[in-house]
């Protein structure tokens, strides 16, 4: 018996429009917070350009909502380029954007570490340098299911992307210099790590059907947020011997000891009901306590998602007093605020 | 060969890419995140409107350049930059003749390998497009320079392409997507050596009408 | 070709501990905002009894999140009591609930339209009432799906039961009086109706299985928030024709007409992205807009939900000054904030 | 009978719904959200823990009264408050004696069935609790008044519950969540009436146990 579906419904009316007929709901739903620029697909904090203030940049393939453009906003991003759905948008989009908030104090790219992402990216860079604007780029790269090595594209950018976005966004909005900005988020990135199993998979708009199958008792455990296979299929267990595995090469891989404090947070990939995403939390806050490590902070829910995905991923930062404050600062944005 | 070239293989590209656009996106499901079919038709339809549209006597080069900006402008993902840069650096390559010979079209596919491996940094045997485009320009090399009828030569680099394309099912990935899965890529044609090969195949039929 | 997955995998320990053990989750990532009874499952607002001030209590059955327990806190709940899935919690808990938020301006329920959830409401409003506490109860039945006729047990209790939260509790936080804070709170079960749709079914922790089943290219109109098949099967259509099927029974039931101001509310049912659901939003606004009517305000996410279930409900609040003025009211709770 | 004869019941309803808590909810998740065999399992199994507490000494009448708060306290959803109120409406016709007979096994059931229809509101045909209840009642009380030995007008009353359990496949609900389906309802058993008709099957073996 297999779990998965042969054909995913989706609310839509056309694979193409997708995007934009998600964005243009944004714009409206959102009309205070932000603006949307709906030929380059771009979700814009609605003063932008804030003068004087680092620019913060994001962007990738759509079906991750509410990452990017639900983070638009004070204290944390100033604008979201959209791809289609799992596909990097393109240079054009990101200097678009990059021109949009630039308030003269330079503009930082904040980027998943993704082939695609990091490519036109860094095109993007190139473009926007053309234009005058001093760019910096951070890519995220906390994923510990994939090893960081010679034999890999590196490891993916994944929940460490939304801390990264605060934090880096919280810095800017405190007057920031650029390199400060950019250095603060390079910190996210170095003591953020992350791991995410996945319980059912996912269809793309335009494909219509699961990209894989899964047996009606197995997970995919080491996935990413693209709806892919991971790095091993096993057996579905019980939610404290998953919590474990998930936790123990992020604790071993940020070297996290008896009196670290961390931030935990525990993402849902989008189809899995807050009630499993909170049991799960609880299980993180009981495994690490009994390793000593304090969860200082957290965030529990569904912010960087796999379109339909059921499955959960598992991020720690190791907090200090920088990285507290900042996480602390005011966000005011469609899916994070405080 | 001249601008009309350049048209005709591009548009080659664009109908063989979206005939088998099922199929390169089931490729790309199996090891990476199924929208490889969906990134290659929405840039190759970008670029026959943008040809659509070019003066009717610029230059292929030139030609070559805005198809290779319209796919970096349209395609997104990992294979929009590649091909993309690839294809404009083979239209700087062939400069602003009106005309290009066999040695020509070597000189232009050979920068688009070079383009795309200085941006994507992929060595041969990590499963991607340079799997198959490296051999390609190799046979087409060796057959102009062994002084083979072009077509013949752009078959030969057609077929090494396929060779190229199925030597990467053995392969563990360790360029894009497919290199998270590890092991667990192995056994899989790579999407992005599939495109370069129905690329490769569309610069056949082309000449091959010209001959 | 099914669409139904065979076995719905969930992140747990056991069935029959999924609840408390999510609550507890809650109580550690909310500790600011909430406190935890773990042995009468409620969630109470920290700093509760706020001393003159009506209480608002809440609950249901569980699997609904992040109803209601995530709506607990300044300008809303004071308290909600979870049950088990889909099970009415009992008269006890909600008497408990009752006395840890009475600050002496007496106690408000908010009651969905379910036979269990009104039975057992009923009962604990009898006991608090017997410990000097007095208590106000409204049920919410705001679904046009279910005829409210003398064959049915009414309409059900759905999306108008967050907008009543929200508005009473501002009412409250105002220092509405007990009839004041009832009266706005049936104002808005007046004023509000909602429509839901699903695309799968959903599976209760204890069964594994989904409620129902559903083939690939069909889908349940009129469902409520409790796997329950829905008034009829239809195709899969386009989102603008569903929107349009959706809004027509609501629209005619409000007598909305042209230059009417609403609040949209579009709903996911918990397995659905946000990106179907702000491509929801945007086809509800272009329609309505279409029949002169205005959509002042919004929200947009997975509010009120059905477990994993993909699906969607769209609810209307027909709009005046005092609605709109007590909905702009500042609130802070885990799931709604602003 | 005494209070060992309340214990026995409700011991045998515990095993029984325990037993069938998978049919319950199978018949629940037609019609309903397939809680009602989790319901009723937890709120018998409570009721077993609380007599497993109470004095030996304590009426018949007051241990109904328990179990019937004891289901109010533990069931939530629809069948808790009205098998609950039920039964503690039962207890308290039972009084304070020591035992009953016959005519006081009735009056209880006939007091269960007023509180459930008083709590709930439900009609004959409305498919509910009422529709197995009513008709067991009314067989019970045909056999006691015709001077029937108590095992057989008990067995009646099992037999009645079930024919009223079977009717209500037919039916169209009008109460409680099967309601919201409209005709969809028909052509499925109540779960209600369906434990309702596993209660009066309990008591059937516990009265002929003692017979
Ligand atoms: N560094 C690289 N160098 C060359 N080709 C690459 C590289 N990374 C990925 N590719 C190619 O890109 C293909 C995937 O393209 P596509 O699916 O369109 O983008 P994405 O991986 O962003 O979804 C792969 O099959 C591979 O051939
Ligand atoms: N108003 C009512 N009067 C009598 N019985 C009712 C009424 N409403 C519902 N019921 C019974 O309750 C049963 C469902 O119980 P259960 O599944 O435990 O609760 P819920 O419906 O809250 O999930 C129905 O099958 C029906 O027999
Ligand atoms: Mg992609
Ligand atoms: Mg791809
Ligand atoms: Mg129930
Ligand atoms: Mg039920």
């Amino acid at each position: 018996m297999s779990t998965q579906a042969a054909v995913v419904k989706k609310f839509m009316n056309d694979p193409e429009t997708m995007v934009p007929d998600a964005l243009a709901g944004i714009a409206t739903a959102h009309a205070g917070l932000v603006r949307v620029d709906m030929a380059n697909q771009l979700v814009i904090r609605a003063d932008a350009p804030v003068s004087g203030k680092v620019g913060l940049v994001s962007g990738g393939g759509s079906g991750h909502e509410p990452l990017h453009g639900g983070f638009v906003g004070a204290g944390m991003l100033d604008a979201a380029c959209a791809g289609a759905v799992f596909t990097s948008p393109v240079p054009d989009q990101m200097a678009e954007a990059t021109k949009a908030v630039n308030g003269g104090a330079g503009v930082l790219h904040i980027v998943k570490n993704y082939t695609g992402d990091v490519l036109n990216f860094k095109l993007a860079a190139e473009l926007a340098e053309d234009d005058g604007i001093e760019v910096q780029s951070v890519v995220l790269d906390d994923d510990v299911a994939v090893q960081d090595s010679l034999y890999t594209a590196g490891r993916r950018g994944t929940g460490a992307t939304v801390l990264a976005e605060k934090i880096a966004g919280a810095k800017a909005e405190a007057g920031g210099s650029l390199a400060d900005v950019a250095g603060i988020c390079r910190k996210v990135n170095e003591h953020g790590r992350s791991f995410g199993v996945a319980l059912t998979s996912c269809a793309t708009p335009s494909s219509g059907t699961p990209i894989f199958d899964l047996p009606a008792d197995e997970i995919e455990v080491g996935v990413g947020i693209h709806g892919e296979p991971g790095r091993r299929r096993e057996k579905m267990k019980p939610a404290s011997d998953l919590v474990e595995e998930m936790l123990e090469p992020i604790v071993s891989d940020l070297k996290l000891a008896k009196g670290d404090s961390v931030l935990a947070f525990v993402n849902g990939l989008g189809g899995t009901p807050l009630l499993e995403l909170y049991l799960l939390f609880n299980e993180v806050t009981k495994n690490l306590g009994a390793q000593g490590i304090s969860v200082d902070r957290s965030l529990v829910g569904n912010y960087i998602t796999s379109l339909e995905m059921a499955g959960c991923s598992i991020t720690l930062l190791r907090l200090d007093d920088e990285l507290t404050g900042l996480w602390d600062a005011p966000v005011k944005t469609a899916a994070l605020r405080w | 060969m001249n601008t009309e070239t350049v048209n005709r293989w591009m548009r080659a590209c664009a109908a063989s890419i979206a005939e088998q656009r099922d199929y390169l996106t089931q490729l790309d499901a199996a090891i990476g995140d199924a929208d490889h079919g969906a990134n290659m038709t929405r840039g190759f339809n970008a670029v026959e409107a943008k040809l659509d549209g070019l003066d009717s006597d610029t230059p292929p080069g030139r030609a070559l350049m805005q198809a290779g900006s319209t796919l970096v402008s349209t395609v997104g993902g990992a294979s929009g930059p590649l091909w993309g840069s690839g294809l404009r650096r083979a239209g700087k390559a062939l400069g602003d003749g009106d005309t290009f010979d066999g040695a020509g079209l070597v000189a232009a596919l050979d920068a688009a390998l070079s383009g795309i491996v200085e941006l994507g940094a992929a060595e041969p045997g990590d499963k991607t497009i340079v799997d198959a485009l490296g051999p390609a320009v190799a046979a087409l090399r060796a057959g102009v320079e062994a002084g083979k009828p072009l077509a013949e030569a752009v078959t030969d680099a057609r077929v090494a392409a396929e060779e190229g394309m199925r030597a990467t099912i053995p392969l563990q990935a360790r360029k894009g997507r497919a290199s998270y899965l590890g092991e667990r890529s192995v056994g899989h044609q790579d999407p992005g050596a599939t495109s370069t090969a129905l690329i490769m195949a569309a610069l056949e039929r082309t000449v091959a009408e010209e001959s």
